[in-house]
């Protein structure tokens, strides 16, 4: 098993920070894991990523080529990456602030990330964690308790309870969604 | 004839890599400005930077423009003024590249007097590298770094640079874009080096570092803790201390550099010919 | 945090792992300029260094940073820089004064595009020979090579002791992928750790002579301020330490010099291997390139192809030996690189046309990928 | 190109080049400017504007133009923008 | 001062000859800083230089003074710096930028022994791999080896042509000896000297693409000032000469760049020999070394050997294939140097296991003399 | 008790090698009378240097003592106080070692505070290289690098490092040998940056190429076109020209850089304990 | 190894060190001192010296010792060169 | 025909000079010359050394091993050099400065060089030029046009006359010693 996951919106959203917990997470389940991101010019201002690649063997490429989960946050991210998905892939669309999806070989599946965060927590900073929350739960990668502990662990002290809040919130919208 | 500042940009490249709010293109609409002002003919105009967010500054102008590496900016604009001595040569450059790696080309170019303008763009951090301290970062600032605040002290760069041996030298922040596009004016003007710094915000990286809010709110911030020289010339150190004097601090009449080779070259050849 | 088992597992960044590493080993000092992408280094460095009691100093540039380094090794610190290809050659010239006066230290490259300003953010490898030639003058240099984030703990901790142990710089060679990436690393405990530090003298003071070495070639080395008062010099030197230009000594301490790396190149040559064996093919490769090698090696066996691999952890000394005896076992050795040939040449050196060797060079600032090894074994 | 079509309003934003900000928009002595829905600058009361330029000279990104600004574009003057506002 | 028939023989200094041959090869611009054993040049321009209306300068460092080159040279002044080992060192991240940017130079290293000050008036041949590996990154870059003064002079002016025409630094290696020797030379008349410009554009500003090359490579390069308003960046360009991070553009860039020296290579390599056609020992070497050689190569003819030797003006591009021709048709190939072994790598690569390449080095601050050729020669 | 200098020398490698006459020795005389007088522990004091002739002096002083590279002395010697602060760094250096190359690094350690006493031993001309102008050498002066006469102007290198930072600065020369011990005592009691400019004479190469006579000659010079800071404050800049002022010009008490940097580390601490 | 063997000689030159450069010859008040055939300094005059200690500060080679000089070696002190001349 | 000729005494008596204008007057006569001096600490203070190699084919090896001819101008140059002298060799001494001629297997002619240079031209400084006509005309190298005018193009302006004095002085007592 190998499955690539990108996450991509624009600088702030904190994507790098979902990777990190994505990836971590996926490390507290025993897999292999890799974490990546983009740096360089295009990490201010432009499309932002962040890449996670979780296994069940050592991971020698280290690098998302056609990734098995999409995120896409922002209208430039699917410009940019709508296409990269893989036959089939999941492709998450935060639909509220992405205009239009281009065409994609995955299968989309659209939430209202940031809108949701908001309501959720009242900030939209934690969009990334609600997005964790949905992405998760609709592609199945790693196990919500460590989902959970990899949360805690990772945000910034005292942020916690508000970012289980909006992991919770991801997890329920996209369960009720029944996509999960 | 003035010329508008869209003329000196290579709009193709437009909008231009810096971050919103970001104060670098309100300092190099200034320089822009009086250039415009000045009515330099785009061809006798050569700007020179090292690395850096403002160093990206030439890439986006009309002129002869070289990105060269970080901190030399002064010394290869040293080369082409002493080659091409009636060229305007300005040299772009950030607080780190012209106080930290670049900071003897600047007191020496200051020395020797060489004919070329420098406008340091500080926003008292690398921006570049994602916010880490600069020789501009004040004491007890924040970055990437200083995690438990800055330990150095900075420069005062004017000072120093009046020291070294320059002929102008003046300080405004974002706050006062139009005295800073007249001192830059005044800096092409002079026959020498000039010296403009433009204190900037970096609202990314000094600016989320140190809570200081919005672009917006960094310009406010500069405005309410600016002094003029005149006013800050009866302020004790403590009254001063936070505070960015701004003004034209000194303007001196020494010999251009490549004026007085012109001298050398003239005996030298009398020499050869003997 | 422990993970599973009680084991000290982390997910670390390249970078990160080094500054833990350098810290468990027992590093104290840091001086350093920033440079992407090796920047992390000495961000975390400024905040954990002085937890430990250590040093942290943001210098004026590289210049600066590895004069310092070397400045506090002289008083017993264990010190390191980091920078990027830039900074590595402002490094040289004191990197030199370092290595001709054996004074440890560490210095990381975390490569990018170059050359110059090049692709600040993107990877290459094409730093590899200016880390064995980057300054003026014949000297002894060692250089290491991690491809994956638990390698860079491992050779970060083996950097320190190397330079300890022979008093030689050591370079830190790493890929912008590698130092940028998160990966899974165990953390040894601290006591598990094996820890080598400089020779110090058994002599008194009065006897003490700084440049004379035992058999293995490494003179002991006297912290300044602890009542050994000598001198130090990159002028050529004799035993005492004091400059002499007398000829015969130049040539007795170059040798030296070059004859303690290579009495000791045994202990301090890493690599790794896929499947040599019984290889028709081999694929040498470090860094980033080396897991691509690896899992390229494997596509080709399942395609039927007896293809191996070698990883080179250590690039300088070069083990040519090594390379040597598969290229007298092997048909074809294939170089891959991110440059336009480096390592090949030395490889090519090696090889003496035992075998053939052909070269797979990338030079668009991406990766190597394994299928492009594959389809290098399947046309070669 | 611009977010003005109409021929009497004094400022031009090049709203491609714009990045929303909000400097303009604070600066403004008359508040002629406001923040469309993507944060970007547009001119809401033209008629309050008075071509002082202080929004094209405190536009990072060159993105305002005031059409016929005393000073095509070259703007100089006496005063910081305390006094622009004031 | 001419000398017997009219005409112009000198007795000229290494370094003198060198500053000599500059100012009739063009150069109008020097930068630098004073180093032993290469201050001369830099001294005799700053008289001469300002004679034919020509600007010397001596900067603050030697950072400043490749810098200040590459500035002039932009202008389209043809420009020079002089320096020895640890300038070389501190001068190589701007060397980079000269050969990314393609802006022609002349860098002089008048070697002494190092590393570090080490032996600051005594002659080595350690800096060639440095010349070639010394920047970061994969560069282009081309570096000549006079042997003898009327070798300076006439590498001197090949060292400002092949700059202007490939557009690349070229470095030009000497001997500490062949820097402060006088010897006889005969000085050319200035209308027999052949002179080579940078190639300029012949299409008006507006449709000037800097960074745009002919078929062999070599983009039109526009002076400052004269109309071409362009873009100069030591990131990744592309034929604007503005930057981008497309890689299909690096590895065009970058293959271009290695392209245009390549095919150049036969013009640009020079080499002297002795003996050569039926030899069956062949001595290689450079600089003051060749000259022994040479001498031990007659020797050992005297006494029946069948001793040959290949003299190197050119080091980089390094000539592989004129010495694997050598390889293949000799028993052995001995390569004299005055390091610990660098030119060796290289000819053993060429020499791919075709024959036996064995080394001969003194690494003491003395020259090779005839004698130890002789010896070497009778050993093997 | 104050310690004899010959105690200081490493006897076994005199005489030295500097020229006859050569100031630099009168000038290291006067650095070991000031640390005799303070009678600092030999194995507690570490003399670092660059490259040049001045920089030759540690090879014959008894204590812990570097000879590094050209112009990094003070970047070396960062390294060493920084990690073991109780040290006594001092600095011994050329004019062209730190004013030229080395600039930077004094400007940033006159910045930092560093707890470093630095004498810069300044005989207006590259010694060790046989004679070519540097950033101290007064123009108009010959150099062999300046055969038409020096362009350039000399830094005044007390007002750099005082505009720099610097807590000490002060300046005398070999013809005030007495007051320049004194003043390299003040230095080293300073806490923080301590600059001493000591004024010398090379008869070999500067001396000669300006007709200046015998080692005593210059001496003389010296003393006669001295003018000391007191008498200087009233002089104007014409009166100046030419002239030597000596004295003492600046005494600063901002913190020593590691003894902030002390504080940094508590800090540290208590957050990593948290 | 010193030019002075017997005990009421006031000034020591180390005859190996000297390199005969005049500046204390020159600088001594009292001039005490002359120069040897071969350049270096002796005690010509011991009975006039004064132990101002100048021949020893100024020596550029360490080449003279006051013998019970005030300072032991460490001089100190006010006035320059002229002062201790005057 | 190999002829090498060290020049060996102090720093500032001119000998680098002396060497130049051997080695200039050896190309005026046609020779292949080679000219090369000591650089390093040597040159300052201790002994100093010019060095010349003349020859009627192509020089290959540029350094003296066992000079033909010795100029010896110093105690210091005396102990360093006196004994490199190839056997037979001409060596001569400055018989004025030089306290003690060592063991050298070479052929001793004593000049006092700098007396005569002082009594001839009133300086010491043209020593240098005197010894040049002394040791030509001992040792037979180039001829004496070609000396004088190698003297006249190198020495500094304004002292021809002066140094083409010398030059006779040294030509003259050596023709008068009988060992011209
Ligand atoms: C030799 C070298 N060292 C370090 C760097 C990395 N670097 C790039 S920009 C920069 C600092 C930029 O700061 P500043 O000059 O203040 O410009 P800003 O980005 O803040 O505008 C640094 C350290 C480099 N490119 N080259
Ligand atoms: C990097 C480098 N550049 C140049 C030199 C050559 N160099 C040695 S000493 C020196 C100048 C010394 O002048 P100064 O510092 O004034 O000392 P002084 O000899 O006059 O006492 C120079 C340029 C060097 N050793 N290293
Ligand atoms: S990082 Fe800071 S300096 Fe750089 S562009 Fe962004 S705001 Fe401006
Ligand atoms: S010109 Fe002045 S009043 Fe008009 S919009 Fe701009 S800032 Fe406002
Ligand atoms: S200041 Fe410029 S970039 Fe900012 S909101 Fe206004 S128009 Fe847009
Ligand atoms: S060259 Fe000058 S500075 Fe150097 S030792 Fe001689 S007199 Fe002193
Ligand atoms: S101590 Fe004074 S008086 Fe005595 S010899 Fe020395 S200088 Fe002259
Ligand atoms: S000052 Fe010293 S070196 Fe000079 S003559 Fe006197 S004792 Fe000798
Ligand atoms: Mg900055
Ligand atoms: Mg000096």
């Amino acid at each position: 098993m190998r499955k690539e996951i990108r996450l991509s919106g624009y600088g702030g959203q904190g994507l790098i920070l979902a990777g990190i917990i994505l990836a971590e997470a996926a490390m507290r389940d025993g897999y292999e894991v890799v974490q990546s991101q983009s740096y360089g010019p295009e990490a201010r201002g432009g499309a932002s990523r962040a890449e996670v690649i979780i296994s069940d063997e050592p991971i020698d490429y280290p690098k998302v080529t056609s990734p098995d989960v999409l995120l896409l946050m922002s209208d430039q991210a699917c410009k940019r990456f709508a296409g990269s998905a893989c036959e089939g892939g999941t492709v998450i669309v935060d639909s509220g602030l992405v205009t239009s999806v281009p065409e994609t070989p995955g299968i989309v599946h659209e939430f209202p990330i940031t809108d949701m965060a908001v309501e959720a927590t009242g900030r939209s900073i934690s969009a990334n964690v609600v997005a964790l929350g949905v992405l998760n739960t609709v592609a199945g990668l790693v196990s919500p308790e460590s989902l959970k502990k990899a949360v805690s662990a990772r945000v910034p002290r005292g942020t916690g309870e508000i970012n289980l809040a909006a992991l919770g919130a991801g997890i329920a919208a996209s369960e009720a969604a029944g996509v999960g | 004839m003035a010329v508008p500042v869209d003329n000196y940009l290579r709009n193709q490249f437009m909008p231009h890599m810096w971050c919103p709010g970001c104060g670098h293109g309100i300092v190099l609409g200034a320089v822009l400005r009086a250039i415009g002002r000045l009515d330099l003919p785009k061809d006798e105009v050569c700007i020179v930077s090292g690395i850096g967010c403002a160093s990206r500054a030439p890439g986006y102008l009309d002129f002869n423009t070289v990105h060269t590496t970080h901190g030399r900016a002064l010394a290869f604009a040293t080369g082409i003024k002493l080659a091409r001595p009636d060229l305007h040569v300005i040299v772009l450059t950030g607080d780190g590249d012209a106080s930290a790696i670049g900071g003897n080309h600047l007191i020496h170019a200051a020395r020797r007097n060489m004919g070329i303008t420098t406008v340091m763009f500080n926003n008292s951090i690398y921006g570049m590298t994602n916010g880490q301290y600069s020789p501009m970062t004040p004491k007890g600032r924040y970055a990437s770094t200083a995690p438990y605040g800055n330990v150095e002290r900075n420069f005062d760069m004017c000072e120093l640079v009046k020291a070294a041996g320059g002929n102008y030298v003046a300080r405004a922040t974002t706050a006062h874009a139009r005295q800073l596009s007249n001192y830059v004016e005044h800096a092409i003007q002079t026959q020498g080096f000039a010296f403009v710094e433009a204190v900037t915000q970096c609202p990314t990286y000094f600016g989320r570092r140190n809570k200081m809010g919005t672009p917006v709110d960094m310009i406010e911030w500069f405005r309410k803790n600016s002094v003029n020289a005149a006013a800050a010339a009866k302020l004790g150190p403590e009254e001063l201390d936070g505070k960015i004097v701004v003004g034209e601090f000194y303007r001196g009449d020494a010999p251009e550099y490549t004026q007085v080779y012109e001298e050398v070259i003239k005996r030298a050849k009398e020499a050869a010919a003997r | 945090m422990p993970g599973r088992k009680g084991r000290d597992l982390r997910l670390l960044q390249g970078n990160e792992c080094c500054a833990e590493a350098a810290i468990l080993a027992g590093c104290t000092f840091f001086a350093g300029y920033p440079i992407t992408p090796s920047t992390e280094i000495a961000e975390i460095l400024s905040e954990k260094l002085p937890q430990v009691g250590g040093h942290f100093i943001q210098m004026e540039d590289e210049i600066a940073s590895i004069a310092a380094v070397i400045g506090a090794s002289l008083t017993g610190a264990k010190s390191m820089t980091a920078t990027s290809g830039p900074g590595f050659s402002l490094k040289q010239e004191n990197i030199g004064f370092a290595s001709f006066t054996e004074i440890p230290c560490v210095i990381v490259n975390v490569q990018r595009t170059g050359p110059s300003t090049g692709l600040p953010t993107a990877p290459a490898q094409a730093d590899l020979m200016q880390a064995r030639w980057g300054t003026h003058g014949d000297h002894p240099i060692v250089a290491l090579y991690p491809s994956t984030v638990p390698e860079v703990f491992d050779l970060t901790v083996k950097a320190f002791n190397i330079s300890e142990r022979l008093r030689v710089p050591v370079i830190l060679l790493m890929d912008e992928v590698v130092g940028h990436m998160r990966e899974k690393v165990e953390i040894p405990h601290v006591s598990d750790i094996e820890i080598i530090n400089r020779p110090r003298p058994d002599v008194p003071p009065e006897k003490y002579l700084p440049y004379a070495a035992g058999p293995d070639g490494v003179p002991p080395m006297a912290p300044f301020g602890t009542g050994y008062r000598w001198h130090v010099t990159g002028l050529y030197h004799d035993e005492t330490g004091f400059p002499t230009t007398a000829a015969p000594n130049a040539d007795r301490q170059m040798k030296r010099l070059y004859a303690k790396i290579e009495s000791a190149a045994e202990e301090i040559t890493f690599t790794s291997e896929e499947s040599l064996d019984d290889a028709e093919i081999v694929v040498v490769a470090c860094g980033i390139t080396a897991r691509s090698a690896r899992r390229g090696v494997r596509l080709a066996r399942e395609r039927g192809i007896k293809a191996g691999m070698l990883q080179l952890k250590t690039i300088w000394p070069f083990p040519y030996g090594i390379i040597g005896d598969i290229a007298g076992r092997v048909e074809k050795i294939i170089v891959a690189e991110m440059n336009m040939g480096q390592l090949i040449g030395e490889v090519e050196r090696a090889a003496c046309g035992k075998c053939e060797v052909v070269g797979y060079s990338r030079v668009d600032g991406e990766p190597i990928a394994p299928a492009e090894i594959v389809a290098k074994i399947e046309e070669v | 190109m611009t977010s003005a079509a109409s021929p009497e309003v004094p400022v031009l934003v090049r709203h491609e080049w714009c990045k929303g900000c909000g400097i303009c928009i604070a600066m403004c002595p008359k508040k002629v400017l406001e923040a469309a829905p993507d944060g970007k600058a547009t001119v809401a009361r033209p008629e309050d504007c008075i071509k002082c330029e202080t929004c094209e000279i405190m536009c990072p990104d060159f993105a305002i133009r005031v059409v016929g600004g005393r000073s095509k574009g070259v703007a100089e003057g006496k005063g910081d923008v305390a006094g622009a506002r004031a």
